[in-house]
């Protein structure tokens, strides 16, 4: 079987991973001084490394073929160049 | 979900049922075959209510303030005398729009044909989830009663255009309608969810489920246009779906998304709105393309002209549609550079769309023409098609597209690809394919003289409207006579709707056809029009579960007049010639 | 009736028919290669008894040469195109002599506003005119377009305009107009029931009618208060 | 029914020659699913992206009209349950179908799938609770989805603070912030159903095995997604 046939990730430790994130995330929301922009910027950085690890790790996908992934992986620019655009509507 | 997770595996195969009741096997059926055959008669219904819609828009514009016949069957609300009032014709256009592109056309194509092509010219016995197959049938006609009780409602149907703009959709008050408008938001969400089920059922079971040797490049072009229609709809119709959700909660829970004076945006509708539009008007002409390639290829005896282009044409199609949203947009006081970047993308889909058409052309030169009904149909298409996707581009011109944005040339150049893109396409696709789903053939004869009658009806009702709106008519416009420049225009107006009228009553020439033939038609042989596809390896109509044994597939769909056949003219895809090696069993699917 | 574009009326007139004229040859020689051929081939290669048709895959050739024109094509009218957009619609191409005129568009009629005496607009001296937009002729003016309630979408056929007019936006829309006389001003976005009885008209005027109308109008709006 | 034919196929390999996706149907109609859940979470977090970019008025500050510990004790919830799915799934493709496992004497080492499965169901229920708490403390204190009520409590506060309380986009932050986390609530409740629905009819009559556990996995790609959604909402929601 294919997925056992991987290396199984140590769960719990991702999971500490995820709680450890999030607890940054929330400090660094509240009881940081860093400026507007840079913190918008670290959070959403934090965000997509968790949403990655979520992805790669509980999803399995790091252990997918590539045709499984592209799946996944299409609406992404779709998405982006939807939001991007609008944007552009304010300048 | 559950209906995903819950499917119990069992190790057989083929075709094998205990006998079922007339409600298991005909109305709450998960057979493919059936729920594209329930899908037919509900979406020729929705055709018939579109199109009774379109003569009474046409006898407005053609006869302002003239009684209509029988309009004393109307309500007071929307005709008074027989007059039909302007607030019942702004819902005529929007019920006319909506009804034809979202349950007439897409389901025709959709709904019916990749539920009742992609298993039979895959070969397998069914979709990958029967009962979400199923769920999305039921789910279809729940969404077009929902947006039919609309004219039922004490203030009448959803009356912003088929395009909603908001804040006209959002505001009862400004609108006139409250009950409807909701009532066209339910319906358009739930009728998302059923394309959303169909449509991930096609690309599972195109993508898991072929026959052993049917590779994706021997996949009929159908399949492979239905296939990319699939992800299409998958990830254009959330996005309608979302944004009907928040045209619904600025309607009931007071929500400001679309409300400029609470910091809402106006424009953000119109960008969610055509995100999915555009790839929608993909959605419905896709699957008309594949079949038409299907159909000329067969009616020319002779392979598809340039196989892999066509697909590689029908990727970049759908490819580029997600980046040309914005030429619908031009006037809307959308940011000008941005119309630039839309204005270079839009024009650029001539190219793939021209190696389409080129390539239709090319599968006819030095051909053998045979003239059955599907194929003048389909010729009919390829040179209608021509014609709205040329008018296309004085639209994508962005500067030409100021004058005649929002008039009759765009309402010209809709009914040049849906009418005679899409419909055309239909009316070949559905005498192609009538033996495989009721075992009998419609009348040629009939379908001649309506394919021609039609033909030159609609050429009347809609060529004169590129002129109509070159004089600068607009859209959704109750009176023209209302404006001196438009007056000397209201005898071609008339012109149009009495052409109008006669392309109408044509129609039912189809409609006698189709049903008649259901009992009276001639039996059909076998493979009526010697056709290569898998599915003429069944009998008429195809049985319950397709195939005992699925046959092996050694060529591609297009093997006509091959020189490895001395004896026939074409060559079916399951038949195996000295040459073929058998292909080669894979492992089942990791794990299970 | 004039089977064309409505007799030209604006500078921009000149740029956009000729395009389109441009244009309709482009599309009508693809259109007459497709709908002659069609017809060719149907009558040529229409089944006969004993024939066969001719085995072939396709040609590489003749493919990258339909697909070649077109493209070459297409971004040279996308090159050409954009230098008109750019200048009928870009931000940065109003002329800075074009005189201002705010547009308010309500359902269902048209608030014109007019700079007063001191000659700008948003001052206390502004007079409004429903329905009626009075300018003058060779000379460019641009609109401040704002709607009050829905979209609405401001079309003079003559002129090659029209802008729609979205709540909560100030889209600014601008031409110059070469003839004198009157002209329909149409409401060309759907915006209720009233959409299509919702016209006004342009004055071109001659700049000596101009300034008596625009003396006239500002006294009245003086005196009336 | 025609459960048969429809099962016969579901386990129909892809076809010799052309291996398909490489995967089950189950879990590559999930995933295309997903593909498409995400264009119409685009559609709802877009729009917050847009509406919020094109206001000139500073949004709410973080943590001013929304209870911030509250829903970080949610998403950790939600991560737990993330957590113990990705466990039923493992325990199950090991044949571990038990609810606990004595080890060396003593119980609860290592949990089994009905054990694993049932830890995220309540983890999804308790998130959906504490959500519905937080809506109706949230609407009594006068936040709702058309703004600040008028004459609330915190239409007080965003008249005495109008920029910690963004008193100019109030309307804005309350229709964005109910529909997005209102769909994103509403795919959670989904998710709960749909496991505890095959909890009774999967799980506990022990109809998964090593060979086949489509299901769970199925499900599970399902939950996983629904918290990577929740990864990004409560960032860019709660905290920015
Ligand atoms: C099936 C549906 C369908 C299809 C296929 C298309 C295809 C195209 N459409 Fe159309 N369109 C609609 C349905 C469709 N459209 C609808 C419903 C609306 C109105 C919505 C509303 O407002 O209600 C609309 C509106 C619309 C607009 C907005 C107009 C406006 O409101 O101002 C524009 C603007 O660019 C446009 C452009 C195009 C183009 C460039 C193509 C291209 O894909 C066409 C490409 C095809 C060809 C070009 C012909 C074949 C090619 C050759 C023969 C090769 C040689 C050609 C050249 C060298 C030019 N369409
Ligand atoms: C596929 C799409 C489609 C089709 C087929 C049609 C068909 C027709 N349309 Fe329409 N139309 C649209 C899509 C379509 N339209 C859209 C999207 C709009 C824009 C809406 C908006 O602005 O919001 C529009 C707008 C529109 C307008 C502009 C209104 C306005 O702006 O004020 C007009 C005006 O003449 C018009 C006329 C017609 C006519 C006369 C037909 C005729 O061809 C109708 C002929 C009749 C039929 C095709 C029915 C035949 C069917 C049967 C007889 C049933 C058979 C049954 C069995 C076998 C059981 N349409
Ligand atoms: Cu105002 Cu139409
Ligand atoms: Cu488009």
């Amino acid at each position: 079987m294919a997925t056992t046939a991987h290396v199984r990730p140590n769960y719990i430790m991702i999971w500490l991973y995820l709680f450890v994130l999030t607890v940054v995330e929330v400090a660094a929301a509240f009881l940081s001084h860093i400026p507007k922009q840079w913190l918008i910027l670290i959070l959403i950085f934090l965000a997509v490394w968790k949403a990655l690890l979520v992805a790669l790790y509980f999803m399995h996908l790091k252990f997918e073929p590539w045709r499984l992934r592209l799946i996944f992986l299409v609406p992404l620019p779709l998405a982006t160049i939807l939001v991007v655009t609008t944007i552009m509507e304010n300048f | 979900m559950t209906s995903v997770a819950h499917a119990r595996p069992q190790a057989h195969d083929g075709a094998h049922h205990a006998p079922m009741s007339f409600w298991q096997k005909y109305i709450f059926s998960t057979d493919h075959k059936i729920i594209g055959i329930q899908f037919l008669f509900v979406s020729l219904f929705f055709l018939l209510v579109g199109g009774l819609l379109a003569i009474q828009i046409r006898w407005q514009v053609g006869f302002p303030g003239t009684p209509m016949p029988l309009a004393g069957l109307l309500p007071e609300s929307m005709a008074v005398g027989g007059v039909i009032l302007p607030e019942y014709y702004i819902q005529l256009v929007t019920m006319h729009g909506t009804f034809m592109v979202f349950f007439a056309i897409m389901p025709l194509l959709v709904g019916v044909y990749a539920n009742f092509l992609i298993p039979l010219k895959l070969g397998t016995h069914d979709m990958a989830f029967p009962r979400i197959n199923m769920w999305s049938f039921w789910l279809a006609l729940l969404a077009g009663m929902i947006m039919l009780a609309g004219f039922f409602v004490p203030d009448g149907a959803a009356r912003a255009g088929w395009t909603m703009y908001a804040p006209l959709s959002a505001r009862p008050d400004l609108s006139g309608a409250t009950l409807a408008q909701q009532l066209w938001c339910v319906s358009i969400v739930v009728l998302g969810l059923s394309s959303v089920m169909g449509s991930l059922n096609y690309i599972t079971t195109v993508i898991n489920h072929r026959a052993p040797g049917m590779t994706w490049f021997r996949m009929p072009l159908s399949v492979w246009a239905l296939f990319i229609t699939a992800i299409l709809g998958v990830l254009a119709l959330p996005v309608l779906q979302g944004a009907a959700i928040m045209l619904l909660f600025d309607q009931t829970i007071g929500t400001h998304f679309f409300d400029p004076v609470a910091g809402g945006q106006a424009l953000l509708w119109q960008h969610l709105f055509w995100f999915f539009g555009h790839p929608e008007v993909y959605i419905l002409i896709l699957p008309a393309m594949g079949m038409v390639s299907d159909i000329v290829a067969n009616g020319s005896r002779k392979p598809i002209f340039g196989y892999h282009s066509m697909v590689f044409a029908i990727i970049g199609i759908a490819f580029l549609g997600w980046i040309v949203w914005g030429h619908h947009m031009f006037m809307s006081g959308m940011n000008p550079t941005l119309g630039s970047t839309f204005m270079v993308s839009t024009l650029l889909i001539a190219v793939p769309s021209a190696i389409k058409v080129f390539n239709w052309m090319g599968t006819m030169w030095r051909g053998n023409l045979r003239f059955h009904v599907p194929m003048l149909n389909a010729i009919g298409f390829v040179s209608m098609f021509t014609i709205g996707g040329l008018s296309g581009i004085f639209m994508a011109a962005t500067p030409v597209d100021i004058p005649i944005h929002d008039t009759y040339f765009i309402v010209a150049h809709i009914h040049y690809v849906l009418f005679g893109g899409s419909l055309f396409a239909l009316f070949a696709a559905i005498p192609y394919w009538y033996p495989k789903m009721f075992g009998r053939l419609m009348s040629e004869p009939l379908g001649k003289i309506h394919f021609w009658l039609t033909f030159i009806t609609y050429n009347l009702v809609f060529f004169p409207m590129h002129v109509i709106g070159m004089g600068g008519q607009m859209r959704r416009l109750y009176d023209p006579t209302i404006y001196d420049f438009l007056k000397p225009q209201q005898p071609l107006n008339e012109f149009i709707s009495i052409a109008a009228f006669a392309l109408f009553a044509v129609q039912f020439l189809f409609a006698f056809n189709f049903i008649w033939s259901l009992w009276k038609g001639k039996k059909a042989p076998q493979n009526p029009w010697e056709d290569n596809g898998l599915e003429w390896t069944l009998s008429n109509p195809a049985p319950h579960g397709n195939w005992e044994k699925v046959p092996n597939v050694y060529r591609g769909p297009y093997e006509f007049s091959s020189p490895e056949s001395p004896n026939s003219d074409f060559l079916p895809q399951h038949v195996k010639l000295p040459t073929d090696r058998d292909p080669v069993p894979a492992p089942p699917p990791a794990g299970h | 009736m004039s089977w064309w574009l409505p007799p030209a009326a604006s500078t921009f007139a000149g740029p956009i028919d000729t395009l389109f004229i441009v244009i309709l040859i482009l599309t009508g020689i693809a259109l007459v290669v497709v709908e002659v051929g069609l017809v060719v081939f149907l009558v040529r290669y229409r089944a006969r008894p004993g024939r066969k048709a001719f085995y072939t895959h396709g040609s590489t050739r003749a493919e990258i040469i339909w697909t070649a024109i077109p493209a070459v094509t297409m971004v040279a009218l996308g090159l050409v195109s954009n230098h008109y957009w750019v200048m009928m619609k870009s931000k940065k191409s109003v002329p800075a002599n074009a005189i201002r005129y705010g547009v308010h568009a309500k359902q269902f009629e048209w608030q014109m506003s007019y700079a007063g005496a001191d000659g700008t607009l948003g001052t206390d001296d502004d007079f409004m005119v429903r329905n009626q937009l009075h300018i003058p002729v060779n000379q460019p003016v641009s609109l401040t377009l704002t709607a009050e309630d829905v979209i609405h979408s401001f079309f003079v056929p003559e002129f090659r305009v029209k802008q729609d007019a979205v709540p909560g936006m100030n889209i600014v829309a601008w031409f110059q107009a070469t003839k004198a006389g009157e002209y329909e001003i149409g409401c060309a976005e759907l915006c209720g029931m009233g959409h299509y009885k919702m016209r006004a008209r342009v004055f071109v005027h001659t700049p000596e009618e101009y300034t008596a109308w625009l003396a006239e109008q500002a006294a009245a709006a003086q005196g009336g208060e | 029914m025609t459960h048969a034919t429809a099962a016969a196929d579901l386990m129909r390999p892809p076809s010799p020659a052309e291996p398909g996706a490489g995967v089950y149907s189950n879990k590559l109609g999930m995933w295309v699913f997903l593909a498409s859940d995400v264009m119409f979470f685009t559609a709802l977090i877009g729009s917050y992206i847009i509406l919020r970019f094109g206001m000139s008025e500073a949004w709410a500050a973080p943590g001013a009209v929304l209870n911030v510990p509250l829903t970080g004790f949610n998403t950790f919830l939600l991560i737990c349950s993330s957590v113990s799915m990705v466990k039923a799934y493992a325990a199950i493709a090991d044949g571990k179908p038990y609810f606990l496992r004595p080890v060396a004497g003593k119980m609860l080492r290592d949990g089994g799938l009905k054990f694993w499965l049932l830890v995220t169901i309540l983890c999804g229920a308790a998130f959906v609770g504490v959500q519905v708490y937080e809506y109706i403390k949230l609407v009594e204190h006068g936040f709702t989805p058309a703004g600040y009520r008028e004459g609330s409590l915190i239409a007080e506060h965003a008249l005495a603070d109008p920029v910690r309380y963004g008193a100019a986009t109030g309307a804005m932050y309350g229709s964005t912030f109910f529909t997005m986390t209102g769909f994103h609530g509403f795919h959670v409740t989904c998710g709960v159903v749909a496991m505890t629905y095959l909890y009774f009819t999967k799980v506990l009559p022990e109809k998964y095995s090593p060979q086949d556990y489509r299901g769970i996995e199925t499900i599970g790609l399902y939950w996983h997604f629904v918290d990577l959604v929740w990864i990004i909402l409560f960032t860019i929601v709660y905290l920015i």
